[in-house]
């Protein structure tokens, strides 16, 4: 293969100018050479670090580590939670579940119940497709927005 | 005492009910809607959960979702704040219902000074004033006369079938009833039919000040001392002080006295809050506030109390185990609000605080939840600052107001620090003189020196 | 009143009074070496002046570059803060032989109190207890006897002409003194020639605490109770309280008694701060310190006073205005010295602060030159905040201090945050039961629960 | 390898612009150069502000304004202030300066008096050359560090 040539302290200068002019990217192009320096919004410059250093415990969340959740909560075929409740895999307990991993559902179909304030709410499919995963342990709290399963065309 | 308490609010007063759970050792749920995912109440919050977008009716009014929350954590009790469902009786009943404490009064104490009509009729039979007037009509000029020299001019002159400002005329002094008493009627005739007539005081320069107080579940009532809160543009405080500059400590005992002996007959419990109009010397209650306020910070100071802590205790069942010989005054305090505006326009200025760095030193204390990279969501209020003050003198209090303003910075978005700065100049505010009507006027002349 | 004043510090206590300046309206001009250019006292100052290069020696310890900038800008007065030139009776002379006023004691007084054999003479002729022993020689095993039973056991036995340990023998208890009596007499005789012995009270586990006072040009003295500073390491103070766990309102009073009747005597002039050792409800004065301590706002918050703000007062020739029987101590106060050091091997950590967001909220202060992006030179002291609770008793101190140590971000360099937070966890500090070793066993058992 | 050529100002000019304009992306061609800077939305520019936003009067200083001090003080030629103190440009009231604008000197020669504590200290002349800029003023004040002229080879 043909070694692509590279310039590291260019990258360096263009990632320096990146922290210091808040850029997200910086692309420059020569004839055939081309450099791009790219930090992605997430992940700031060293200087903005949370205030949250000296707490002792990290605020504790019901749901699985942001960076998954947020992975999983915008994955096109994600069905996130309505409301603050407890799930229910089964219509009642010791029945078989509503769904399974790996079958189809049609839209409209309840998946799974939430409960919140003594009354159960049918979660539905929001359309056709198999269910390629589970989130949610049965009976374990959810959080609005939170991420139940999937279920992909 | 509880174990874990959820705190139903956002902002500073979230931070502030978090510090002290924190500091009783009781462990924290924060309920946050998806704008808030990143705040700092939910930071430092033991546990945290999301309960909806960030319109205010689907999370922190969702009254479902929070109960939920609470029961899914765990916690024992709930605190409201000040805003939302602090003073939702029906809230407050549920909370109850499902076995949770609500930190703060009786559901029916709530609904009772929620009904503004049935609040002042309550605390009138009580023996706390009201504005003062004639009870019922006047039959004559020379009645009307009587009633005036004893209430004091200025006087309205209303009619008692009367509204929209229809036979209604003001007296100022002795050789104006006559007139007005006359005319007043004859309008009253011709409006209603009616020529009947009452007297009331006419309050055109009145001060707002209101009293705090805490109340345990064994009928023990405890005053705190007034907040002067007349510093008002559109009914939003924006600068509280304890005391008032217009209110010696003999004014304020008789009317602790009053207060104190109505709220014990009443069985009130935890914090509340009486406001008054105050002129000439005389008070007129217009409502009472059955929460936690926001410009609380300035009665802690110069008393040396944490009301919140106080809240805490009452609502576990705990005696409030001091008097109000107990109660000490301790120099002079300030709160200014700082909220994302322009300090002209008061266009809400929400967006990215790119830098933020609190005042410290002696006198100083700030509760806010910014810090350097957060974003000030759109959908809430834009109180995002309290900066308080605590010196020996009034005076001394507006020297440091003064120089903690100008070492704040919060950088990346308007705030109404500046305003602040232009009012500490003011010789009038320096003076203590001003009422209800000093701030609009003030920032109507661009907060110029002819704001007095 | 002075109309600038030049401060001859950097760091925090520049800002501290940079504050007091600011609250009473006196224009004030910062001096920094060119390491300290960005610094934040150097920002918020009217006026700045560079006066050398980053060595101590060369800039803030220059007297020559300092008083060149007062004169060029035309300061009336120089705050030395603490350290650098604060006990140079030199510097104090030469200001004031430019027509500048020092704030601070007359030379006179900073000389004798720097002299630590010449001020302890002092002190014991104006009455103020050093530790007990016998006055001179003791014959015999009974007269040794007859002094330990009334300064109290343990006691220590010395050789008159000795030194270097050599015939000294502590006495824990009554059947013990005969032996060592016998044996220090005889070592003295062999190893000096010369058997001659003294008695003096052996203080193996002494607090180290000290008292606050202000004294006016007039004669006025006014003490403003104790601090315990026992927490210590390598005779650095780490943490300090006001009042003492150790003592209680009668002890405080008869201590504060003598020493101001003492310096009274002395006509000793502006802040000054005993030392003592305590231990078995007895004091022994160490030493004198004229001039502010690091640890002064503990002592701020518990009377409610100013004294950086009292010190330019009476420098410029106020009275106090005020007597001992006004001075109120109102709760209890801690202060955590946050050093940019690594909290286990003590090695210091200059470096670039990312981020830096304080606690706020009731009963918190902070004194923190400290902003996100300062970079903390490596040519001076360590000490970059210092954390300042306040709260009705100590337990709620202890409370406070540990939430505000939870919620205080310092990114970017270690800092000593983390060992304050062990050492609020450990039970024998929150019994307030501790001497000037705690610190060293806690530190040594790795700030494990052995610390005590 | 081909180095690619890059100019760091103009991309600071364009984060400017970017700032400035609200806009999230600049792309700009010429013949075969290219260059494209990106700011991912939420991602604010770094604020150079201190804090001292809210201070009423920024805090003063007997030099000129810090950027041109700096500008000057790192400048070859410049003669620093060794101390704290006012300057004269002749040995005696009344009496011709030590050196004018245009003037060469030799090493070592005096080229104007500090006072500091009474003294008349001689600054002399570091290096031969010719005195191209007197930046202070007879009898005015200076800091350490100051630049008090230049003298260029």
């Amino acid at each position: 293969m043909t070694r692509i040539p590279m310039d590291p302290d260019a990258i360096r200068a263009l990632a320096g100018i990146l922290t210091e002019t808040g850029l997200t990217e910086i692309e420059i192009a020569e004839k055939d050479s081309r450099i791009r320096v790219v930090r992605a919004p997430g992940v700031p410059p060293p200087s903005a670090e949370a205030p949250t250093r000296a707490a002792p415990h990290p605020p504790a969340t019901l749901a699985p580590p942001p960076s998954e959740l947020d992975a999983l909560a915008s994955h096109p075929g994600a069905v996130l939670s309505p409301m603050v409740g407890v799930v229910y895999l089964s219509p009642e307990p010791g029945a078989p579940p509503f769904v399974t991993v790996g079958q189809t559902v049609s839209a409209g179909q309840t998946v799974l119940l939430i409960e919140a304030m003594k009354t159960f709410n049918h979660i539905k499919a929001p359309k056709a497709g198999t269910v390629t995963r589970i989130l949610v342990a049965n009976s374990s709290p959810v959080e609005y927005g939170e991420p139940l399963m999937l279920i992909e065309a | 005492m509880f174990e874990k308490i959820l705190i139903a609010n956002r902002g500073e007063i979230a931070l502030r009910i978090q510090r002290a759970c924190r500091e009783l050792g009781i462990a924290t749920v924060a309920v946050h809607s998806t704008a808030d995912a990143e705040a700092m109440h939910v930071r430092l919050a033991d546990e945290s959960v999301c309960i909806g977008p960030p319109p205010a009716k689907d999370s922190y009014l969702n009254v479902a979702a929070i109960l939920s929350a609470a029961r899914i954590t765990g916690a024992d009790a709930i605190h409201p704040g000040y805003g939302f469902l602090a003073e939702n009786a029906g809230f407050a009943e549920m909370v109850e219902a499902h076995g949770l404490t609500f930190i703060g009064p009786s559901p029916e104490h709530i609904r009772m000074m929620g009904d503004k009509i049935a609040a002042k009729a309550a605390m009138a039979r009580l023996g706390v004033p009201l504005v003062a007037g004639s009870d019922g009509a006047v039959p004559d000029v020379a009645s009307a006369r009587l009633v005036a020299q004893r209430i004091g001019y200025p006087v309205l002159i209303k009619a008692a079938a009367g509204g929209g400002g229809r036979g209604m005329k003001v007296a100022r002094a002795d050789e104006e009833i006559e007139e007005a008493f006359r005319v007043a009627r004859a309008e009253a005739r011709a409006a209603f039919g009616n020529d009947a007539v009452y007297l009331e005081k006419y309050l055109d320069r009145p001060r707002h000040i209101e009293l705090q107080i805490l109340a345990d579940a064994y009928g023990d009532v405890v005053h705190f001392g007034e907040r002067d809160c007349s510093l008002q543009r559109r009914h939003q405080k924006l600068l509280e002080e304890a005391g008032s500059p217009a209110l010696d400590a003999a004014r304020r005992d008789r009317l602790g006295e009053t207060v104190t002996g109505a709220l014990g007959q009443l069985g009130y419990r935890n914090a509340g809050t009486l406001e008054f109009l105050y002129q000439d010397g005389q008070f007129a209650f217009i409502e009472m506030n059955t929460r936690l306020q926001v410009e609380h910070p300035v009665t802690e100071m110069v008393c040396g109390i944490d009301l919140v802590r106080e809240q805490i205790r009452i609502a576990a069942g705990n005696v409030l185990g001091y008097r109000q010989r107990d109660i000490r005054f301790n120099g002079h305090a300030i709160e200014c609000r700082i909220t994302a505006e322009d300090p002209e326009t008061f266009m809400p200025t929400p967006g990215r605080v790119s830098a933020f760095h609190a005042p410290g030193g002696l006198g100083v204390r700030v509760d806010s939840a910014l810090y350097a990279g957060y974003v000030v969501p759109p959908h809430y209020d834009s109180l995002v600052a309290k900066l308080i003050v605590h010196a020996p003198t009034r005076l001394e209090a507006i020297g440091r107001a003064r120089r903690a303003l100008d070492e704040f910075a919060i950088v990346g978005i308007k705030t109404t620090i500046a305003l602040h700065q232009r009012i500490m100049e003011e010789p009038s505010f320096q003076a203590g003189d001003y009422t209800i009507h000093w701030l609009e006027r003030f920032v109507a002349a661009g907060g110029a020196s002819s704001g007095a």
